[in-house]
């Protein structure tokens, strides 16, 4: 049963050391992602989900804890991870902006990790290999190829940044906040071609957000994180009728929407107050208890575990650890 | 695939002509490219252009020392009687020379060193480097040069060694600070998750994003090396007479000053009208680059 | 923030207004002072006031306005008897006993006696710098017999022992004495006063240090008590200005603010000067003659065809007519007015066809036609005299004429001196003025030519010639005059032979100044001996200021 | 004239000279907003809704230029106003909330210094009655600790607090008219929905009008009277929230709402294909044209004129011209 | 109780500002340490380079005439016998005892010499700072004023050309035209001939004049400054104008400038307070590198001018090989070079309280 799961994380930490003290990007955090399945992670800003991507794609060394990759301990620097894991993984970044190197052409930045990889011989078969990508996310090869960033839009880009990320057939991808500089109108355009070709790569991946609505559409799983810590994981459709940690309820009811029905499923009665803490001086016991409307004397003081309260859905807060 | 080769070539030729337009908007950098050319087609014509060219060599003859500017001798002749203008126009020939000398040998060397120094900055060769250049930075350029300079006897070649000594840290400065900010940037990033060597990134991957700079910092340096070399020459610890150094030119005839004023003021005008051109273009390519 | 800064502003613009304002008032209103005789003179700074360390043109003639010498050089450069009245030498000539005049008073007030002259000499001689090379090859011992009386031993005979004096300065023992800093690299005697007297004098000359800034100025007033004969109208105070501009001594010159111009002016500019009707040039032998020394010992110069090929090809009129207008050709390896001199002698002059004659004697001849380059002969300037450009180029473009590369290299004075000391550093040619240090020729002839003074910058020819050396310490110890000038034609001769230099010219001093200072050179009046052309005691101002 | 018109905006054309050329931005914009009335306006970034706000204030960038059209304040032209009227406007009757509160606050004044100088260039008051008014400003943002705010730099405060210091700029005195430009684009989820409440509140209590300018659709459905739909420089639909929400008509608006993934999982659109024209030479005619799947030849030739297709629902539209 | 309270909070305010003092001053040690090792490689690389280039400073020292014996002691006195690394030690204890040793060229100790001649080389440098910083602000705030308006090109023209001509050519063409065509200025030195320099107090010769009262000796020396000081800022206040003026037009574009003129802020009030103080951060920084820098470009200004000052002994000892000299002036500018950057440091500190503190 072990082998269904394609990534492992367990109990990660990642400090980093500034000049105003020690940022405690993720500190504990344990996951699992099933093979074939997308794990969608949420947090504002601060709460280390894109900390936790970047440790897993090895752009930082973890403090301390391990990640497993195929059962492979993979929590090593990026220089001793062999080409072959860099080749299995890859990585979707957020800015489309800084995504892309804006000096070179878009067939130099899609074919790279084929070069590296030395997956093409000929600039010919280079062309027709960067051609294809292009097709798979709906960019007419003769007219990108050639281009610069700077000459397309932030959508484009971004489609390009997945063309690359897809470039070595990879089996697992994260998608770091892939859409969250795009308009609306952009965003659907990029979510698509990402869910096709995750249906036709049949990748794992862990998609990185802080919207909830576009979590809903495209993941199977969700971890709720908050100022470094797990507070909630659940498959995604259990946690949208049953959200349980009360900084996920808040979260969910400070969604804007659209229609009645949407109105429904935002939790009644929970508002959103206070200020998100800071990573360098967090709170003291659950992080969230200066926020909490239910927080009592333990919440300051213990930090409550990670409890499976039914089959998948984890939670972590003192409320449900009484049961 | 020829379709594509002119797809790439026509998106090339775009580039260019949005630097150019860039470039050209202002008619300042075109002066300047104006004055810059003229000075290089000076230097490199010289022989030919200049009116006596033999009077750039061992030349003297004192009958027609220290004439006014006329016909014969636009801008005059000095002590020795060799005309002003014809060492003017060798002069920016030396002018040049030293500042391509100096930029061919600092260039190349304080961009490696910088990007070097930017990629490990977290490490101790990164931290090396610069504080190895913050020693070099840490008095004004002229004073070290002149410094290194009068410890070597003075040579043009000295002079040359003395000014590249103190120019590499600032292009391992901007290199520096240049790469360690793209570092941080996603592309570079994704080229390491991918797989991609550090050499590949700092040449392939940051570099091109430092060009624009160096390239503008190349322009303008032009006319700040030729600056230091005329204030090294100027203080007497340049080029051999009678080489047509301009800095040399116009200390030698300070002397004269206000007498025979155009032995020095001459050369003093072509001094600052070639960092005037050089200053004027540089500031052209980075409107070219940043615009 | 807005108001402060106008504030900031405003008050930039009053300062600034203010500052013109000033320098209009200035200009017309000059700053109102006592009217005194004023004599100031431009000179090149280094200046050492001390006596046992400078030795330069500038110091020398600090030394001639602030101390005593024993003898002081009359006209011509004949030696006086000063604070030496009279001396007696022992038959072999290794005694002398020197009678102090008396009466002289130190700047302090005490007298002049024989132990102050007893301590100059130790202290000279202790130092080693300044002229202490005159003496210390010779003196054994100096003691003082009474007050007035010194005793000085010397290891060997000494010919021009009495002119050489006129380079011992009399110091005031306690004075010094009691400015020693402690500890210093002279044991009990500590610095031996050398910091203290750096800025201050303690001599009995006829002016006394007012003021002295490194770099900028010496200020001497008037000592009222000097002994010595003094003209009527001589300077209430000589200000020695450091100039290094030309320009600027042009400028100071036409606004009358300056009484006698430094000794380096370009011909240019004493030129231009020359057409104000309120300046006058004076022009009067320095004691000195421009060479081109070559270095002997060095290929292609070791081979005297070569030697004389560039001796032959060398424009001597261009450089007399248009470099150093004024300036006779030299006829010798000395000075003609210089007492000793030779003025008889064969002589080298421009004829291309005998210089290609020699040239193609030499051994070096083929190599030399086929790649010049392989040959090239370094000729190295001194920075400090820009008039040496125009001559090593000049010479330059005659070697060219003949098929040698020259390269022309500007050096530093003192590097220059540097490089002289090693006979491998030596460069092939080097242009230098020469002054005898003491009226006479063999003075010359020991420093240029003795193979002890090879590794000095007084000689790069390296001669190192026993025969030579020989002539030359036999001529120097012979005590008559006479024979002893005969000896030193000898020498002349032999000199020639060899051809180790270039003997371009007599060097004359050019000064401009102000008509209403009356030099002695402007009746024809001159020493020869460096240091004593601007003597305070003969210099006439005929207006205050 | 309507009396109870607060602000109008008619015919507004408005260009930025640049170096290339002219960049016509607006084209035609108008708006009315009525006393105590909330209007919202949506659109996709670089749709010109930053330029439409700015032009009221005048405060258009220096190489801005308004070639064409009235804005009506109480029946005054803006436009036409002299400086000391538009310092009387600016200072007592409109006001404005910028999108991104760290660039709007200069960083090198404190709140303090900035607040004190605004009020009291507005109301000539003394030095403690000022500040005594800049505290309840910052009060009534719901500000904790207003006299810490009030002697702080901006960067010793968060996004949040910046943005509520903003507000309580933006309500000194008794506005008649705020603009709220994209006030919660840059903020964390919960923390949006904080000042997103906050401000509602406030408008609400002090029946003041309100423009609320901004990209997420769910936000103005939620908190508006009446919604104006800007594209490229153009208004093309507008009427009462409930009606434009539940029943748009132009298809740009049908697709953009399309696009909004929703809590509820629904299928995902396609997005739009295409993107915002480039202003320097824009398409003639409907400006959506070529994005539009209904595009007809008419569109690429004439603007279309609005049509109300129901009480106050207008759209600009030729599919509804001909009907 | 209450008065207690009182008192703190009296006292907080009081707390908050020694606070903010300690916070610059740890900022400031922080730099100072920083440079320290700055300064000893700098000793070390010029040290080296002035004791291991081929040249005998000791026969250089003697002068031309001396004995073999004089050149040795003098070998032995400037500890050249010795090997490197000792030299250099010895050096530098000499140094912490403030001494930095024996000047081959004026024949006294190079701490005597900096003494001497710094202050007059900081006073010309002050003046010109202050021609630097009115006119760059001047310049700078009409151009940014008038921002692609005539004045502007006026102004921009005028520093490309400001920047481009040599501080030397400056200095001569001053010379030229302001001292010799129309004699409004002396043409070199400190002091007209005849001023007795007023007795050495402080050895700024500007201050020690006016504490001896001798004003006419003021404004003589004032007199004197004045062409060289505006030849020295000319370029660095064309550099600094057009920092400025960059600054400014960039301002002009911030958030921030429309917030404070949405709120109705008078125009006059917005350019002078709310674009002025943040165009003039980086502008502080240029400036005052700039400043320093000044000492470089001294040499040439000096050397012109023959004013009595630090740049002009740095050429001499240049010029005459002595090594004492040459360490000690790079070392001293080097030296104020730091100093000037620190305080650089401070004042955009000062100016911008991002820099430097940080609430936790």
């Amino acid at each position: 049963m072990e082998n269904e799961y394609i990534l492992k994380i367990q109990n990660l930490k990642k400090y980093f050391e500034t000049p105003y003290g020690t940022v405690r990007a993720v500190d504990n955090i344990s996951l699992k992602v099933r093979k074939g399945t997308t794990m969608g992670l949420v947090g504002e800003s601060g709460s280390g989900k894109s900390t936790t991507g970047h440790v897993v794609v090895g752009l930082f060394p973890p403090t301390s804890g391990k990640i497993f990759f195929k059962n492979k301990d993979i929590s090593v620097p990026l220089e001793k991870r062999s080409k072959e894991l860099k080749k299995d993984i890859q990585m979707v970044f957020q800015d489309p902006a800084s995504s892309l190197n804006p000096k070179k052409i878009i067939r130099d930045i899609v074919g790279l990790p084929l070069k590296v990889h030395k997956m093409v011989q000929t600039k010919e078969e280079l062309e027709e290999k960067v051609a294809k990508l292009l097709e798979m996310v709906e960019l007419p090869p003769e007219d990108f190829m050639y281009r610069r960033p700077v000459d397309i839009g932030g959508g484009e880009k971004q489609a390009v940044s997945i063309a690359r990320a897809i470039a070595t057939n990879p089996s697992f991808v994260i998608f770091d906040e892939p859409t969250s500089a795009l308009d609306v109108s952009i965003q659907a355009k990029i979510i698509n071609s990402i869910l096709n070709i995750q249906r036709k790569f049949r990748l794992t991946s862990l998609f990185i957000t802080h919207d909830l609505s576009l979590m809903r559409n495209i993941s199977s799983e969700v971890t709720i994180m908050y100022l470094g810590k797990v507070c909630e994981i659940a498959p995604t459709d259990v946690f949208f009728q049953k959200p349980l940690h009360p900084y996920t309820q808040m979260l969910l009811s400070s969604v804007p929407v659209l229609t009645k029905e949407e109105e429904e499923l935002k939790p009644k009665g929970i508002k959103s107050i206070g200020e998100i803490g800071s990573p360098i001086h967090p709170p003291s016991g659950c992080r969230f208890h200066p926020r909490c409307p239910y927080a009592k004397e333990i919440c300051k003081k213990k930090e409550p575990r990670l409890i499976e309260v039914e089959p998948g859905h984890f939670v972590a807060c003192h409320l449900y650890a009484e049961k | 695939m020829s379709r594509a080769t002119i797809l790439s070539e026509w998106w090339k030729t775009l580039e260019l002509k949005k630097k150019w337009y860039n470039f050209s908007r202002s008619p300042l950098s075109l002066i300047g490219l104006i004055i810059s050319l003229s000075t290089i087609i000076l230097a490199i014509f010289a022989p030919w252009i200049a009116p006596y060219p033999e009077h750039a060599g061992f030349y003297t003859d004192f009958e027609h020392a220290n004439l006014p500017p006329s016909w014969q001798h636009l801008f005059g002749t000095d002590e020795f009687g060799r005309d002003v203008l014809s060492r003017t126009i060798f002069g920016f020939r030396y002018s040049l020379m030293m500042a391509a000398v100096v930029l061919t040998l600092v260039v190349p060397a304080g961009v490696i060193l910088g990007l070097i120094a930017g990629y490990y900055r977290e490490r101790w060769i990164g931290k090396l480097i610069m504080r190895i250049s913050d020693i070099f930075i840490a008095v004004p350029p002229l004073v070290l040069a002149l410094s290194v300079c009068s410890l070597l006897t003075p040579s043009a070649f000295h002079a040359m060694m003395a000014v590249s000594l103190m120019w590499w840290p600032w292009y391992t400065r901007l290199l520096y600070n240049v790469t360690s900010s793209i570092k941080e940037e996603y592309f570079v990033y994704a080229a390491k998750v991918t797989g991609a060597s550090s050499a590949h990134i700092m040449f392939k991957e940051i570099f091109p994003n430092a060009m624009g700079a160096v390239l503008t910092k190349i322009t303008l340096d032009v006319g700040w090396v030729i600056l230091l070399g005329a204030s090294l020459s100027f203080v007497g610890l340049g080029a051999q007479p009678p080489t047509p150094d301009l800095g040399t030119m116009v200390s030698d005839g300070a002397k004269f000053l206000p007498d025979y004023w155009w032995i020095s003021m001459f050369p003093a005008l072509a001094i600052s009208y070639i960092i005037l051109g050089f200053n004027l273009l540089g500031d052209g390519i980075k409107d070219a680059f940043e615009g | 923030m807005n108001k402060k800064l106008l504030a900031a502003i405003s008050v930039i613009v009053v300062i600034i207004i203010v500052i013109g304002v000033l320098a209009a008032v200035q200009s017309t209103q000059k700053p109102q002072a006592e009217k005194k005789r004023l004599l100031r003179i431009g000179f090149s700074w280094p200046t050492y006031i001390d006596p046992a360390v400078g030795s330069d043109y500038s110091s020398s003639t600090a030394f001639t306005n602030l101390y005593d010498p024993l003898i002081f050089p009359g006209e011509k450069g004949v030696p006086k008897p000063w604070v030496a009245e009279s001396w007696e030498t022992s038959p072999d000539g290794l005694t002398w006993r020197l009678h102090i005049k008396q009466g002289i008073k130190f700047h302090s007030g005490d007298e002049l006696k024989a132990e102050d002259v007893v301590f100059s000499f130790q202290r000279l001689l202790t130092i080693g710098k300044g002229y202490a090379y005159l003496f210390t090859p010779y003196i054994d011992s100096v003691t003082a017999v009474d007050d007035y009386t010194v005793k000085v031993t010397l290891k060997k005979p000494y010919g021009p022992f009495v002119a050489a004096m006129m380079r011992v300065y009399v110091l005031d023992k306690d004075v010094v004495m009691q400015h020693i800093k402690k500890p210093g690299p002279y044991g009990d005697n500590g610095d031996y006063g050398t910091d203290w007297l750096l800025t201050h004098d303690a001599g009995s000359g006829p002016y006394k240090v007012k003021e002295v800034v490194l770099e900028d100025h010496v200020y001497m007033t008037r000592f009222k008590d000097y002994w010595g004969p003094m003209t009527e109208n001589a300077a209430d105070e000589i200000h020695m200005l450091s100039l290094a501009q030309p320009a600027t001594e042009k400028t100071l010159l036409t606004q009358k603010q300056l009484e006698i111009s430094s000794q380096w002016l370009p011909e240019e500019t004493i030129d231009a000067l020359a057409k104000e009707n309120y300046l006058k040039v004076a022009a009067f032998p320095g004691g000195d003659e421009f060479y081109i020394m070559m270095h002997t010992k060095k290929p292609p110069l070791d081979d005297i065809h070569v030697r004389k090929a560039i001796a032959y090809a060398v424009d001597y009129d261009t450089i007399v007519d248009q470099i150093f207008p004024g300036n006779p050709i030299a006829k010798g390896p000395v000075p003609s007015y210089l007492p000793g001199a030779d003025p008889n002698l064969p002589t080298y002059y421009r004829d291309l066809d005998k210089a290609m004659e020699e040239l193609q004697k030499s051994k070096y001849w083929p190599d030399i036609k086929n790649n010049p380059n392989k040959y090239a002969i370094d000729f190295h300037w001194i920075a400090e005299v820009p008039a040496e450009e125009k001559v090593a180029i000049m010479v330059a473009q005659n070697l060219q004429e003949i098929g040698l590369k020259v390269n022309v290299v500007k050096v530093p004075w003192l590097s220059v001196v540097e490089e002289m000391a090693n006979i491998s550093t030596s460069p092939h040619m080097v242009s230098v003025f020469v002054s005898a240090h003491y009226a006479e020729a063999g003075s010359l002839l020991e420093s240029r030519y003795h193979s002890k003074s090879a590794d000095t910058w007084e000689q790069n020819e390296w001669l190192l010639n026993e025969t030579i050396d020989q002539m030359i310490e036999d001529a120097l110890s012979t005590i008559d005059t006479n024979e002893r000038y005969q000896e030193y034609a000898e020498i002349q001769r032999a000199i020639m032979e060899l051809c180790p230099s270039i003997f371009l010219f007599d060097h004359m001093l050019k000064v401009v100044h102000q008509d209403y200072v009356k030099l002695p050179q402007d009746e024809g009046y001159y020493t020869g001996v460096m240091g004593y052309d601007f003597d305070g005691r003969l210099i006439e101002v005929l207006s205050t200021t | 004239m309507d009396k109870d018109i607060l602000l109008e905006v008619k015919n507004l054309h408005v260009g930025y000279k640049t170096h290339i050329g002219i960049s016509h931005v607006l084209k035609g914009v108008h708006l009315t907003v009525h006393k105590g009335e909330r209007i919202g306006v949506i659109g996709e970034s670089g749709s010109g809704k930053t330029t439409t706000m700015k032009s009221i204030l005048r405060i258009l960038p220096s190489n801005g230029m308004i070639k064409e059209g009235e804005i009506f304040y109480q029946g005054e032209n803006i436009l036409e106003m002299k400086y000391e009227e538009l310092l009387e406007l600016r200072r007592k009757k409109i006001s404005m909330i910028f999108q991104d509160p760290t660039s709007a606050l200069n960083p090198l004044f404190k709140i303090g210094q900035l607040m004190l100088d605004i009020i009291k260039h507005s109301y000539n008051l003394e030095e403690s009655e000022a500040k005594e008014m800049a505290l309840k400003a910052l009060r009534d943002a719901a500000l904790p600790d207003p006299e810490r705010v009030f002697d702080s730099y901006p960067f010793q405060l968060s996004g949040g607090m910046r943005q509520r210091v903003c507000i309580a700029l933006a309500l000194i005195g008794d506005r008649e008219l705020i603009i709220a430009d994209e006030p919660t684009t840059n903020l964390d989820v919960t923390i949006k929905a904080q000042v997103l409440n906050l401000l509602t509140k406030l408008v609400r209590e002090r029946n003041v009008g309100w423009i609320f300018v901004s990209q997420a659709l769910g936000a103005v459905r939620e908190n508006v009277d009446r919604v104006y739909v800007m594209y490229a420089g153009n208004i093309i639909e507008w009427g009462p929230t409930e009606k434009v929400f539940s029943n748009p008509m132009h298809p740009y608006t049908q697709k953009l709402l399309e696009c909004v993934p929703k809590l509820t999982g629904t299928e995902f659109s396609k997005g739009i294909r295409g993107r915002i024209p480039n202003y320097f030479n824009p398409p003639s005619g409907c400006r959506f044209h070529p994005r539009c799947d209904f595009v007809m030849d008419e569109c690429k030739k004439t603007f279309p004129e609005p049509v109300e297709v129901e009480t106050g629902h207008f759209v600009a539209c030729n599919l509804y011209r001909r009907r | 109780m209450f008065k207690y309270i009182l008192v703190i909070n009296v006292k907080s305010k009081i707390v908050r500002c020694v606070f903010k003092m300690r916070a610059i001053w740890k900022y400031v040690g922080k730099r100072v340490l920083y440079v320290i090792p700055t300064l000893i490689g700098l000793s070390i690389f010029i040290f080296i380079l002035s004791r291991v280039l081929p040249g005998d400073p000791a026969l250089m020292a003697a002068g031309p005439n001396a004995p073999k014996w004089v050149v040795e002691q003098i070998r032995h006195q400037l500890r050249l016998d010795k090997p490197l690394w000792e030299q250099y030690y010895y050096w530098l204890v000499d140094l912490f005892h403030g001494d930095l040793g024996y000047s081959i060229y004026t024949k006294r100790s190079v701490t005597v010499d900096v003494v001497e001649y710094l202050p007059a080389s900081l006073q010309l440098i002050f003046l010109a700072a202050l021609f630097e910083i009115g006119g760059a602000l001047a310049l700078g705030i009409i151009s940014g004023r008038y921002a692609y308006k005539l004045p502007d090109n006026m102004v921009r023209v005028l520093a490309y050309i400001g920047i481009s001509v040599p501080s030397f050519v400056w200095g001569l063409l001053f010379q030229l035209i302001f001292a010799s065509l129309i004699p409004l200025f002396p043409s070199h030195g400190m002091y007209s001939y005849g001023t007795i320099s007023p007795p050495r107090v402080t050895g700024f010769s500007l201050i020690d004049s006016l504490i001896a009262g001798q004003f006419d000796t003021f404004v003589d020396i004032l007199w004197h400054m004045v062409l060289p000081a505006f030849a020295l800022s000319l370029g660095a206040m064309a550099q600094d104008a057009r920092i400025i003026r960059a600054g400014m037009v960039d301002t002009l574009q911030k958030d921030h400038v429309s917030l404070v003129r949405a709120y109705g802020i008078p125009e006059r009030t917005i350019f002078s307070k709310y674009i002025l103080k943040p165009s003039l951060v980086p502008a502080v920084t240029v400036m005052g590198m700039d400043i320093a820098s000044l000492l470089g470009n001294a040499f040439m200004v000096e050397m012109i001018f023959q004013w009595p000052g630090f740049s002009r002994y740095g050429i001499n000892v240049m010029l005459n090989k002595d090594i004492n000299g040459i360490v000690a002036v790079v070392l001293v500018i080097g030296i104020i070079f730091a100093i000037a950057n620190i305080l650089v440091d401070v004042v955009v500190a000062y100016l911008d309280p991002r820099i430097g503190r940080r609430s936790a």
